[in-house]
């Protein structure tokens, strides 16, 4: 059962420094809110896991937060490379990280496994790659049934992992509709679990169509309600994915001091997201605005 | 008409898709070799993205695997597990697109460091999915420029495996499928019966030894290697009047 | 790709003689119809599977045309026992059954690995139950990862699986709602797939919310429109269980002969479901009716 | 006012649950038991039922455990899959409800068959999802008659583990949790550091001798054992007249 904050409260008093954090989404619904109260908060060795590191990774790395990225792709969605992350790598710049690599598949069936409380799952990949040799998490089992062997991974369980949704009730039962990725792995594979949301809504629309519900208010323990909490990021039916930002980072982030000063104007410089939407401007949620289309309704029943 | 490299490569893709393929659709050059497919020879093609979208008919031109306008209108959406598990390793993918910063003399793909893991000269994204599509679709399509430093005789880290060192079985680890063309700004290539990339298709102007001075190997050549078809003046105008009208892919 | 089509003609077309067939479904959705049609189509040799053997699973028993069950619960679900399975397996009558019996999550951890291709599922189940020494399928894997021994099942993949959903378009892309059981897993490990809806839809109304959809035409390879199929089972939102029927059940099935005369009447005696139906009558069905409860709208968003 | 076994089955196993328990709901007496602690001391009671639906909240008795009425306005709905991989396994299931045509001294419990396995006497439904109820959920509270055949010193055939041989260790196997309590319509029973079953309260108007009568083996006593407490009024009342009003389990 969990319970209704801010997002600034919620981050102080959930996430210790030394943390594992799981911030999911797959180019959907990706919690840039949360992230940038992170920054803001203030860490030095935070372990960031996931299978897509977006801006927000490369924003938490070159605010100097993170000792550690466990992840599986490390890029800008149809732009290029993450320039902060590869600084940490390639330069120590602010600070060098330990990375730990999956592939796609290896990062989720891990989560799998930590969600379902399986000591391994296995996976076919890896098998060829040269990853298994970088890795002492990718193992190999025989199996019973006459096969070759097949690669295993172990099971992920982050301390705290920030999941979203366009809308859950007060409880944290959250429906999502549009890409859902990763988000229900981690929810149910972290210890500590912080839901956000576009709109908190009444439990009876949860209950109107339970088949829509993603995760329950059993894997939740904090809901943030925060709208446009996932831009640069998108709400499907809500705002659009702003492409433009993610095209504007990769010339922001060449520079480390260009780094710093988006992150002081963007992140220090505004005291929560409420601020942040308000200088991003009504032009620019305007542009973001997309049309209605509804889906066609469904017949629950009355039993 | 004129024509671009990337055109050509276009169209070059859009032409190794069968009708019925489901193929696993990545940005770029697969997306508008996919749509062109669709709307020629290959009707019935299923476009899979990493993201999960099922059968996505994007009315625009995404930016990411992720847009939104790749989920509106499909006719599912999977979990990254699901689509991963049922589609990819369940052998539903007949035709997955690759990428990559290095393609080597057997078609191993490197897409995670240029130098050493531990201190690499430049890091690269890494797998995402690009290790389960080499070890799990029907047949995978490589697409990349052909630049000598693009394509060494060994890659310096085999993200995902090819015909591996040419000796040992892709059947034997479990592996299914394995790279089938090559498609770059020069040439097209397959693999012989060992493994080995081998030229199958010079593009219009483009000699030998122009691909040869652009392989970081000694490359074998087909002995009835035949030149690419031209893009014709009906694809050039629905790659650019339908496809990709702003130009995002193309300039 | 698939094909609409009869149910009598996809039975005959699909269904031979020696063919493992899973009829999917948790109490919800179950293919009464297709059940039956096999019934008149007549065979001898069919291995059936299924978690939850219904009273579809005990009629097909008790018609002759069974050699073998797989299954991880055989009964009347809130009311008691299949008595032709049990007459089956103690009696022998009206011919014997071999039987291969997992828990409902081995079965369904059995069905993933089907559809996944995996050579195998680790499950937390079966330690310490006598099930392990019943069944060669049931084997153990050490985990490389330090822990102990866990319980493993084998890949299932059914020749022939028949599946169930409201509605799909006629490719056989389906939505469901409700409870759903073990549909999609059985519709991806299956070589052939039979999908029984209560009504086609268009493809526009699959694609105004492609998170409902259960399975895709992927999978399938026939569709068969057929309205009541699931009765005396349910569809959601479209009818309610029939719950007089299961108790019924309960008294015709206690006696071969009544059971033979019951299938006489309701399966040989009718040509398709649709004089089943009108057999059933319109009082009955008006008795199912259910009340209209419309899920809350999502908004997809126009891109 | 006057009550049946069954109802003082019912207000005993209400009173095993707390409030916020996640409990996998069975049909008959675990049904009535749980709405009639959701409506006393455990308002915050989730009911989850083998079927994937999370939060029912059914209006009317269901008569099977997937009944329209407990996927109608429940707060979620699982695959099997899902359901028994993400709660149960997952170990989110606090409280597990267990029937069986058999009992045994450590708690191991019979759902297969009567007799000998492959010959059998009778051919019970199975597990189905028991053995794994038995194995995963944090505590199981078993409901069953007490009868001298139910409650054999050793059961036919283990289905779903208690306390096994009483010297293997459960979590030795990897089990979580284990038998609670024992509701019968003569007795409370509980288990003891060993994992063997003890009488721990009486119900009314019960003795001793009556409960070891029913019993397959010498079975233990508390040296403080207790009555039952009789439903109340209030209690029999909500029984009555909002959780079962056709009196389809009571009758």
């Amino acid at each position: 059962m969990s319970s209704v904050t801010t997002m600034a409260s919620t981050i102080s008093d959930v996430v210790d420094d030394g943390d594992s954090l799981y911030l999911a989404g797959f180019t959907h619904l990706i919690p840039f809110a949360a992230g940038h109260e992170i920054i803001r908060t203030g860490y030095d060795d935070l372990e960031l896991i996931r299978a897509t590191p977006d801006l927000v990774y490369d924003q938490l790395i070159a605010s100097g937060c993170v000792s550690k990225v466990t992840f599986s792709w490390a890029g800008n969605p149809g732009v290029g490379s993450l320039r902060a992350f590869r600084r940490a790598i390639e330069d120590g710049v602010p600070n060098p990280i330990e990375t730990e690599e999956y592939t796609h598949y290896g990062m989720v069936a891990a989560l799998h496994a930590g969600a379902a409380d399986l000591p391994f799952m296995p996976v076919r990949t890896f098998a060829g790659s040269d990853l298994v040799d970088q890795s002492d998490a990718i193992r190999t089992v025989s199996s019973p049934y006459g096969d070759d062997e097949i690669p295993v991974v172990p099971p992920i369980k982050p301390d705290v992992a920030i999941v979203s949704a366009q809308r859950s009730d007060e409880d944290g039962n959250a429906h999502l509709w549009g890409i859902p990725g990763e988000q229900k792995e981690a929810a149910l594979a972290a210890e500590t679990v912080i839901c956000c949301v576009e709109e908190l809504c009444s439990t009876e629309t949860i209950r109107s169509d339970p088949n829509r519900t993603l995760f329950t208010a059993d894997a939740v323990d904090h809901v943030v309600e925060v709208p446009y909490g996932a831009h640069p990021s998108y709400a499907q039916g809500y705002y659009d994915r702003d492409n433009a930002a993610y095209l504007e980072w990769e010339e922001v982030s060449k520079d480390h001091e260009d780094t710093q000063a988006w992150l002081d104007e963007w992140v220090y410089g505004v005291a929560d997201r409420r601020e942040y939407v308000e200088k991003l401007g009504a032009e620019r949620l305007l542009d973001l605005e997309v049309d209605s289309k509804y889906a066609t309704a469904i017949d629950m029943g009355d039993y | 008409m004129e024509y671009t490299d990337t055109e050509l490569m276009v169209t070059a893709a859009a032409e190794q898709l069968e009708d019925d393929d489901s193929v696993l659709v990545g940005i770029g050059v697969p997306n508008l070799a996919c749509n062109l497919a669709k709307r020629n020879h290959a009707s019935n093609l299923e476009m899979i993205y990493e993201s999960g979208t099922i059968g996505s008919n994007p009315s625009s031109l995404p930016l990411s695997v992720g847009d939104p306008v790749l989920a509106s209108g499909a006719v599912g959406i999977e979990s990254m597990l699901n689509g991963f598990s049922y589609y990819l390793q369940g052998g539903r993918i007949d035709v997955g697109f690759l990428g990559g910063a290095q393609v080597d003399k057997y078609g191993n793909i490197n897409s995670t460091v240029i130098g050493d893991y531990d201190d690499p000269a430049v890091r690269l994204p890494g797998s995402g999915g690009a290790c389960e599509i080499a070890s799990n679709a029907h047949r995978t399509i490589i697409i990349s420029p052909l630049e000598e430093r693009r394509f060494p005789e060994e890659a310096d880290f085999v993200t995902s495996p090819g015909y591996l060192d040419a000796e040992t079985e892709r059947a034997d680890l479990g592996l299914r499928g394995g790279p089938d063309a090559v498609i770059t700004d020069k040439a097209i290539m397959g693999f012989d019966a060992d493994g080995e990339m081998i030229v199958e298709r010079l593009h219009p102007g483009v000699t030998e030894d122009d691909v040869q001075a652009a392989t970081g190997w000694e490359i074998q050549f087909a002995d009835d290697v035949e030149r690419t078809r031209e893009p014709t003046d009906e694809e050039l105008r629905l790659i650019h009047e339908e496809l990709d009208p702003d130009g995002v892919y193309l300039d």
